[in-house]
């Protein structure tokens, strides 16, 4: 009995980082944990891609990988900036105590 | 073997990572713990060959992006232990129910044998292909996928024009506030 | 070697028009300094010319179906596709964002120095929706949604003297970038389900094999639809609507929710129909579930509503809903669909310049006691939104009327009478909805008795939506005729 | 002449319109004599067309006038045989007689030309009636006597009682109409068409006892409405609060006659069933004895000809319900004579009196109105049924017939009896407590004879009260030989034949009208502390006698009110709180879902997750559940 | 012609539109005046309708947009002509009437002449999705009307209104949607037109969920019980002109299509639900007196009179006999001539007393004669006097009932003596005596204006009343030929004497 490690492994692994980090946002109210939820989300889902892309013998998972990461990149730029800003005015980046808005 | 060894020890590396994202008090900490999990999963990716995307990985991720996260972080001072303790009524129990059926929908459908990650069947000569070595990758970028690439610069741009928007300090010109009646770091 | 890409220049025509525009917008900024009303122009000249680039396409495809070009409609290795769909999508995104301008033009000028910024992201908002509206290919696609949608987290956030405003951003932003993991994760398990990311070849595959084990393939898909879902402010995936349409500055919300709207229908109709029309047993009861709970949800709630902007947020997830509605006969519903989101998402741009109007362009928040005695007040305003409620309610001789009914009736034809039933009723609970806002403006008397200035850009914008509203309404054959062709390759 | 009998309807009619437009214009007395002569005119046109018929040789005729449902078989058409000509003469003679008194009575009235305008309209109603030749004309003429009365009897409508009064009549005749509307449905049903001839002439083919029996019975109901028999007789006392003509007129000589009609001229129905004859019969005689005993107490003049009427119609109802048809028109043309007398009579005192109508406060009037009270007499020795004036003759021909037919009909024989004493009772009280003993009003009224207008019609009337008799007496039945073509193959039944019988029969109902003739003459004829001893005596009796048995309180209490509750409780207890409840309620469902839906939003990023990823959940695992 | 009596009154609209603001003398007389003409064009239409055809006349049909099978299809018949002409009669009037209305006039002017253009579209749609477009887009200028210009609950009762009635609608479109539909799936090409959806096959489930589905729009319009309720609310609170059109025309938009669509459309369904529909006329005719009978509101007695009149010619429709059809059209143009002058009534009243209670008034006949006399007269045309046409009407339906629903025909005849009860009640107590009131005592009486105004609509009572044949001539063969249909189609037979060709025509003169 010998263990292979199928990439089958790695997307359960994935799934497991994909599902903690949507628990996190969940759970978590500092904005920038919750971000950092995020950003392990796309993690699990560029695993998921390279993985994938291996079992298919495909080189479009790792290509694909690069794309979310400039998008990851970017959301963080925007993301920090708002969180930034709201820190400016109210001295907290807690997303509970924002919801002016409600109904 | 060796891949089993390596696969096991980042599995384990990454997912207490993730864990110390979401349980770590201080901000700082789940930055730590996110940093983990993003080199182990850098690993994970060497494993599976796909050397280039573990580089930027680390480059981009660990290097720039986490950078980034701490700079804010202590840029804002949240470095600091922080109350986790819910305060809005039954989220965590909702929470938790949700995952527990995403969870047995999951176990369900596996125990069933109606689960497959990859269902379709891989050529052997395909496999071969995976491997993402700089020149292998070089070539779908700039053929196939330069249109994506050339994408990516409008959401850099965005990503630019945003964080100047979003955070410079500026005044608008034709303020609706009467004179005085804003009390902001600039007057 | 690798081979120098070959570039179809007229494919990339509007995104570039529109990606340099942006840059150009920014740098006549640095340069020039202009007054921010000149740099609207601008960006209305801009648009106007991605627009001539599109119809550019139109012409091109044309020629190339009588046979008298060639070329391929998928250039630089499938990545885009020129197709009737994608120009469609284009000229209507074009259109809704030049009214977007219109509308906001007061709010750009208020912007000062940052109008600049605020245009550019409006016009690479639009070249993203537009990327996303002609792909066939899914991260091209996520790349399209990210560029349209991280536009509109900032605009969401742009006012500096609302703190609601930054509650909108980040509200928005989380809940988007959440969205938008859950929609690359979805492509990344259709990718391991098919080995593919390009619909046609899902498409191609699915004709040929039947997949034993469909279920990765069947999450991924659902998690995309998931994250389109909320895009276009799908119940129950629409909580986010409200609280940033009603908290971003009242001069972008319309184009902000317009953009999204036709983007995220033209992506997910495609998805569906391009890419996994032969599973449609499996999704369209999904959807169908979508839109009911988007129909009753959103009428239901915006009944209860006290701030005009959550009552049409709330009632534009019962139109996603009705939308939804159409999505689920399939490829014999795009037509109805393109339809009902031409004419839904001028009208919702010109609803919310009335809006921009009366509570001022960078506000957050538009209680409706606001728009008590209206008609006294500004009887153009107050005219122009009855018209445009009366056309979102889908009153006959209003082109609500025969886009609801376009929709109503692929659904029945595909087999969901059902679903039509509850249309129908929520469809009623939704008049109650506008009529609400018309009794406020027409049979109440006013707060305040200041007159309202009609700027001459908000003129414009108003009187293309009700144009939309009432001329098609009376005469839709030939938007019908156009929307009918414009179907996804 | 047939092809001019539209007029006879038309006359009347365009006199009415031109002096709805044009009577204030010409002016009091000439709007009057326009429409006198307008009636005239019918009456001379009835005479002409009616001609052939005298002389035996007429021919039943059917004109056509226009066409009005044919969907239902109901056209305009006027049936002109003996039957009609003679209600046609009837109306005509006696209504222009009355609208020439009422040009007199009605003086200085501010609405005079507008009393004569529904005048006019009454006798175009009251021909359409008769004239009809199939049922839905009849029922159209029918309803608008009916208006006519409603009209007429709130012609002062600034007096609630008289607005009351005339509401009361049109609703209780309604009743009775709703009888006859089904009536007319089964007939529909049964024949298809409502025409007269195509339903009597197949009559006996088509109906089954039990369905002639049934239609009969609603006739019966819609009769009793508009003839005031019991239980829907309570209009009419009521009616009296109009204009004296017009009781005169409508309440005595021809609307109240109306059942008596329909039931003669539906015989071909009435003869196929074995109960609705007899129904009928014994209705009109309990109603003849009941009205009579209420009239033996009244004070008022005109409520005592008021339940005379009644009574006497139901001697009518009698008469044609014991199939004596022609007995039963005799006397309804008779007692048109002499009831007409009688009101105008009635009205000329309350003229005199300056509207006193009271009987309490009148009496020796006599010597100030000699024509009015010696007509008056004529009047009352006719009713009372002394030979050999009209009433007698026509009043024994009933009782004949009722002896005639045996069996229950000798029970309502007595009751006919008996009634033809009370008869004679209270005609006589109300003669003597009016016009003799010593004066009982007030100083200030100074009675006076009446206008020759008005004094002319009541020398002719009672001319015609004392020899309109003797155009059917035993020993020459004139009005049989011209009615009998009316009732073509219809069993009439007859007084007994034979010198004997009739001496027997009239000798009893002479000496019953003698007796009560006698007693109220010498129960009154004498101070007026005594005969209210007399009335006294009588005890609870003679007060439940003169509020009419209480029959308009125990409606009140049974009918009208629950009634009225009833219609409170559907409208504010159910209507507005049940059914529109639901309604709003549906509105407010609404609310309170969505209120509730609203905890969804509560504004919190987090929350929105929440729900977000549950939709996500449910959303996958449908899609496994269905495709994997 | 059909096309220009549709878009007359839109242009009219637009001629008022037209107007500068500051000449608000002008709006009234120019909107009767631009009102006149599609009266003329109707008078025309009536004068060109060939009397004694029962099928579509004048037709014009051309198709707009094939693959929806959608085209302006219009067509009259002898069940829509009275209709049509109806409308183009009542709108000039209340317009007329409309002398109190001061405040922005203008729209009103305009809202009631495109009510006008759909409420004529209504009756000439041939094609159902054209039909619905004209049913729905009338509710608009209707519910302006009511909420602007009405009483003090005007908001509720044009809410009310709205939301009720399209409720009712909203259904029906998706019956409407599934017959294209089954048309395409039968023939391949789908069609909303009537004429082509006449020879559609349904299965009995199918045939009866759609006929339910029109039935609970038009049962909502007419309003039946227990759908009655938005009525009442509606007319007390509308002004004059509203309550006008609405009691005249727009109820019988419900009993229009019950004729037209469901006995047209669903035969079979039509004969099953008999027993439900008759029983609720019934119910709704006795209900509607009752309730009518201590309304203390004029406009209110009046508005639940039409709920029980309208039993009357939902109980005639479907007593599926000629009578009974023939009679229940007639009577959907009686109903609306004499509600319409009841309600002109009430408003002249209103005009010049402010309210409309019963209790208020007293003795009016006194000092408004000519007045009190119009009054009486239309009460009594609705009560059903026999020479005025509600006669005819209810006569009809009662008499051509019986042979297929006699218990029906039976109970619903008491409310010919409820109606005489609520109205000469409510006679008595605002009309006779004396005036007490002193407010009541220096009411002036109707002018020349007021007078002209009610004038044609007497004069129709009588003529009907009198000569209906003017009517029935168009209306019979129209709906013999529906019960033809539904002869030919079901098993169906009418009962003996149910059908014109077996009355007895007898009486015709020597």
């Amino acid at each position: 009995m010998s263990l292979v490690v199928t990439p089958g492994w790695y997307m359960t692994l994935a799934a497991l980082l994909f599902a903690i980090g949507a628990l996190g946002i969940l759970i978590r109210r500092n904005a920038l944990v919750m971000f950092m939820c995020i950003e392990l989300m796309l993690n699990a889902v560029n695993l998921t891609f390279v993985a994938a892309g291996r079992a298919l013998g495909s080189l479009d998972g790792q290509m694909a990988v690069f794309f979310v990461l400039v998008v990851a990149a970017a959301e963080v730029v925007v993301g920090l900036a708002i969180i930034v800003a709201i820190f400016r005015r109210r001295q907290s980046a807690s997303v509970d105590e924002l919801s002016e808005m409600a109904g | 073997m060796v891949e089993l060894i390596v696969f096991a020890l980042m599995a384990g590396a990454s997912l207490t990572g993730g864990v110390t994202v979401i349980r770590a008090r201080n901000p700082v900490y789940s930055a730590m713990g996110l940093l983990a999990t993003l080199f182990a999963i850098a690993v994970l990716y060497v494993l599976q060959l796909a050397h280039f995307v573990a580089a930027v990985q680390v480059i981009v991720y660990a290097g720039a992006v986490m950078t980034l996260f701490l700079f804010v972080i202590m840029l804002i001072g949240v470095d600091k232990e922080e109350n986790t303790a819910e305060t809005i009524p039954h989220q965590r129990r909702l929470a938790l129910a949700v995952g527990l059926i995403a969870a047995g929908l999951g176990i369900a459908l596996v125990a069933r044998g109606r689960f497959s990650w990859v269902p379709l069947v891989v050529t052997p000569a395909g496999a071969a292909q995976t491997n993402g070595t700089v020149q292998a990758l070089a070539e779908p970028m700039f053929t196939d996928w330069v249109l994506a690439f050339e994408a990516t610069a409008l959401l850099l741009t965005i990503a630019a024009a945003g964080a100047i928007a979003l955070a410079s300090t500026r005044k608008p010109i034709l303020s609706r506030v009467p004179p005085g009646g804003e009390t902001g770091p600039g007057s | 070697m690798i081979a120098p890409p070959e570039i179809n220049w007229l494919a990339i025509l509007p995104l570039l028009i529109l990606g340099l525009g942006a840059a150009a917008v920014l740098l006549v900024d640095v340069q020039w300094k202009p007054l921010p009303s000149r740099l609207n122009l601008l960006a209305v000249v801009i648009l106007g010319l991605a627009a001539l680039g599109t119809g550019a396409q139109g012409w091109w495809l044309s020629r190339r179906e009588a046979g008298e070009v060639a070329g391929s409609p998928l250039p630089f290795g499938g990545m885009v596709v020129v197709d009737r769909y994608a120009i469609f999508a284009g000229l209507l995104l074009i259109a809704v964002a030049a009214l977007g301008v219109g509308a906001g033009a007061r709010f750009f000028e208020s912007l000062g120095r940052r109008a600049a910024e605020g245009l550019a992201l409006l016009l690479l908002s639009t070249s993203g929706f537009i990327l996303l509206a002609s792909t066939t290919q899914m991260v091209m696609m996520f790349l399209g949604l990210e560029i349209g949608s991280i536009s509109l987290y900032v605009l969401a956030g742009f006012s500096r003297q609302e703190a609601r405003s930054e509650e909108a951003a980040i509200k928005y932003f989380l809940l988007g970038s959440f969205a938008s993991a859950i929609f690359v994760y979805g492509v990344a398990l259709v990718f391991a389900g098919t080995g593919s990311l390009d619909l046609l070849e899902h498409r191609t595959l699915l004709d040929r094999e039947i997949i034993l084990r469909p279920a990765v393939l069947l999450i991924g898909l659902g998690l995309v639809v998931v994250g389109l879902a909320f895009k276009v402010t799908a119940a129950p995936f629409h909580a986010w609507a409200p609280d940033v349409y009603q908290g971003a500055p009242a001069g972008t919300v319309g184009f902000m929710a317009a953009l999204a709207k036709v983007g995220g229908f033209a992506a997910l109709a495609r998805v569906l129909v391009t890419g996994f029309e032969s599973y449609v047993g499996t999704w369209g009861t999904v959807v169908a579930g979508l839109a009911v709970l988007s129909m009753l949800l959103g009428s239901f709630l915006a009944v209860v509503q006290s701030d005009l902007r959550r009552l049409l947020a709330y009632s534009g997830v019962a139109h996603a809903g009705f939308i939804l509605t159409g999505v689920v006969a399939g490829s014999s519903g795009v037509g109805s669909i393109w339809f009902y989101l031409a004419v839904y998402a001028i009208q919702l741009v010109g609803a919310y310049a009335v809006v921009a109007a009366v509570s001022g362009a960078a506000s957050a928040g538009s209680p409706l006691s606001s728009y008590a005695g209206l008609a006294r007040r500004q009887p153009l305003l107050a005219r122009a939104l009855t018209i445009l409620l009366l056309g979102m309610a889908g009153i006959p001789l209003t082109s609500g009327f025969i886009a609801k009914f376009g929709v109503f009736q692929d659904a029945f034809r595909a087999g969901f009478g059902w679903l039509v039933v509850v249309a129908m009723v929520a469809s009623v609970v939704s008049f109650f909805i506008y009529l609400r806002v018309i009794v406020a403006m027409y049979m109440q008397e006013p707060e305040g008795t200041e007159a309202l200035l009609v700027s001459r850009p908000l003129r414009v914008v108003l009187v293309a939506a009700i144009a939309v509203t009432l001329v098609l309404g009376l005469f839709p054959i030939p938007l019908l005729r156009l929307t009918a062709i414009s179907l996804p390759l | 002449m047939t092809s001019l009998l539209w007029l006879v309807i038309a006359l009347p009619l365009a006199s009415a319109t031109f002096l709805h437009f044009f009577g204030r214009r010409i002016g009091e007395p000439r709007a009057g004599y326009l429409a006198t002569l307008a009636v005239a005119g019918s009456f001379a046109l009835g005479l002409g067309a009616g001609r052939p018929f005298f002389s035996g040789d007429g021919q039943a005729t059917i004109v056509k006038i226009w066409e009005w449902m044919p969907a239902i078989g109901a056209e305009l058409v006027i049936t002109w045989d003996p039957l009609s000509v003679l209600m046609t003469l009837i109306i005509t003679g006696v209504g222009a007689l009355i609208h020439l008194y009422a040009i007199g009575y009605m003086h200085g009235d501010e609405r005079f030309s507008r009393f004569f305008v529904y005048l006019n309209l009454f006798v175009a109603s009251m021909l359409t009636l008769v004239l009809a030749g199939n049922f839905a004309m009849l029922f159209m003429g029918w309803e608008l006597v009916g208006l006519c009365s409603y009209l007429l009897v709130s012609f002062w409508f600034t007096k609630p009682v008289a607005a009351a009064a005339g509401k009361k009549a049109f609703i209780v005749n309604r009743i009775g109409d709703l009888g006859f509307l089904i009536a007319l449905m089964l007939i529909f049903g049964a024949f298809h068409t409502l025409s007269f001839e195509g339903i009597f002439e197949r009559a006996a083919d088509v109906l089954s006892s039990g369905m002639a029996t049934a239609i009969g019975l609603l006739i019966l109901i819609g009769a009793a409405g508009k003839s005031a028999q019991i239980p829907l007789y309570v209009w009419l006392p009521d009616a009296m609060e109009g204009p004296t003509p017009v009781s005169a007129l409508i309440h005595a000589a021809t609307m109240v006659t109306a059942g008596v009609y329909v039931i003669a001229r539906s015989a071909p129905i009435f003869e196929l069933s074995p109960v609705a004859g007899p129904v009928v019969a014994t209705v009109g005689a309990a109603t003849a004895l009941w009205a009579a005993t209420i009239a033996l107490a009244q004070k008022d003049i005109k409520r005592v000809l008021a339940y005379s009427t009644i009574s006497q119609l139901g001697y009518m109802f009698l008469a044609v319900g014991a199939a004596g048809h022609i007995a039963g028109l005799f006397h309804l043309m008779t007692h048109a004579f002499f009831k007409a007398l009688l009101f105008l009579g009635a009205g000329s005192v309350i003229h005199a009196m300056a509207d006193e109508q009271n009987m309490d406060r009148m009496g020796g009037l006599r010597k100030r109105m000699p024509v009015t009270a010696t007509t008056m007499a004529i009047g009352t020795i006719a009713i009372a049924g002394i030979p050999p004036l009209a009433g007698f003759w026509s009043k024994d021909e009933i009782l004949g017939v009722a002896f005639a037919r045996g069996g229950w009909f000798s029970v309502l024989w007595i009751v006919g009896l008996v009634t033809a004493l009370l008869t004679a009772f209270y005609m006589t009280r109300q003669f003597v407590l009016v016009f003799m003993g010593e004066p009982r009003w007030e100083l200030e009224v100074h009675p006076h004879e009446s206008p020759r207008v008005m004094t002319f019609p009541l020398v002719v009337l009672a001319v015609l009260s004392v020899i309109g008799g003797f155009i059917n007496t035993p020993f020459r039945t004139a009005l049989e030989h011209f009615l009998e073509p009316s009732f073509e193959g219809v069993n009439l039944a007859h007084p007994p034949e034979g010198w004997l019988m009739f001496a027997i029969l009239a000798g009893l109902s002479v000496a019953a009208g003698l007796a009560g003739a006698a007693a109220a003459f010498f129960a009154y004829n004498r101070p007026a502390d005594l005969w209210r001893r007399f009335e006294e005596a009588f005890g609870p009796l003679w007060s439940l006698w003169r509020n009419g048995y209480r029959v308009d309180d125990i409606y009140g209490a049974t009918v009208v009110k629950p009634g009225l509750r009833l219609a409170e409780e559907a409208a504010f207890s159910f209507d507005l709180p049940v059914i529109d409840g639901a309604v709003n309620g549906a509105g407010r469902l609404v609310r309170t879902v969505a209120s509730r839906a609203r905890a969804m939003q509560p504004g919190l990023v987090r929350s929105y997750g929440v729900l977000f990823a549950a939709g996500t959940v449910a959303v996958l695992a449908w899609l496994v559940l269905r495709g994997a | 012609m059909l096309t220009a009596l549709i878009v007359m009154p839109a242009v009219a609209a637009l001629i008022v539109a037209l107007i500068p603001r500051r000449r608000a003398e002008l709006f009234l007389p120019i909107g009767v005046t631009v009102s006149m003409a599609p009266l003329a064009l109707a008078g025309y239409l009536f004068i060109e309708f060939t009397a004694g055809e029962p099928g579509f006349q004048l037709v014009e049909r051309t198709m707009l947009y094939a693959p929806w099978g959608f085209s302006w299809y219009l067509g009259v018949d002898g069940i829509s002509l009275p209709l049509v002409i109806l409308t183009a009669l009542l709108v000039p009037i209340s317009l007329a009437a409309s002398v109190a209305i001061t405040h922005r006039l203008k729209e009103f002017v305009m809202y009631t002449l495109l009510l006008e253009a759909g409420l004529i579209g209504v009756f000439l749609a041939l094609d159902l999705l054209l039909f619905f477009v004209f049913f729905e887009a009338i509710l608009i200028p209707m519910y302006f009307i009511i909420g602007i210009w009405g009483g003090e609950r005007r908001i509720y009762a044009a809410v009310k209104f709205f939301l009720y009635t399209a409720f009712g609608s909203a259904l029906m479109m998706a019956a409407i949607i599934a017959l294209a539909v089954l048309t395409g799936r039968e023939t391949g090409t789908p069609s909303f037109s009537y004429t082509d959806l006449l020879d559609l096959s349904m299965n009995q489930s199918t045939s009866r969920w759609l006929f339910a589905a029109f039935a609970l729009a038009f049962a909502i319009k007419v309003p039946m019980f227990p759908l009655h309720t938005w009525l009442p609310d509606a007319h007390v609170e509308a002004p004059t002109a509203g309550s006008v059109l609405l009691a005249a025309v727009l109820l019988k938009l419900g009993t229009y299509g019950l004729v037209r669509f469901n006995l047209g459309l669903f035969p079979q369904a039509s004969v099953d639900f008999v027993p439900i529909m008759a029983a609720l006329a019934v119910i709704g005719i006795i209900y509607g007196a009752i309730v009518a009978i201590v309304q203390p509101d004029l406009k209110k007695l009046v508005a639940y009179s039409s709920v029980s009149h309208l039993g009357f010619i939902v109980l005639g429709t479907f007593a599926l006999t000629s009578g009974g059809l023939a009679g229940g059209v007639v009577q959907n143009v009686n109903h609306g001539i004499t509600t319409g002058a009841l309600f002109l009534l009430v408003g002249m009243i209103y005009d010049r007393r402010h309210t409309k209670q019963i209790a208020d008034f007293g003795g009016l006949q006194k000092v408004m004669p000519a007045y009190g006399a119009v009054f009486l007269f239309t009460i009594f045309a609705s009560i059903g006097l026999p020479g005025l046409n509600g006669f005819i009407g209810e006569f009809m339906v009662l008499i051509g009932s019986f042979p297929s629903l006699p218990v029906h025909a039976i109970i619903a005849a008491a409310g010919v003596v409820l109606a005489a009860i609520y109205l000469l009640w409510a006679y008595e107590r605002a009309f006779t005596g004396v005036p007490e009131k002193p407010e009541n005592q220096k009411l002036l009486d109707l002018n020349l204006r007021e007078k002209m105004l009610l004038a044609p609509l007497v004069l129709l009572m009588l003529i009907i009343g009198l000569y209906p044949k003017v009517l029935l001539d168009r209306v019979q063969p129209s709906a013999e030929a529906v019960l033809d249909r539904i002869e030919a189609t079901t098993d169906y037979v009418a009962p003996a004497p149910g059908r014109l060709s077996q009355v007895l025509l007898i009486g015709e003169g020597e």
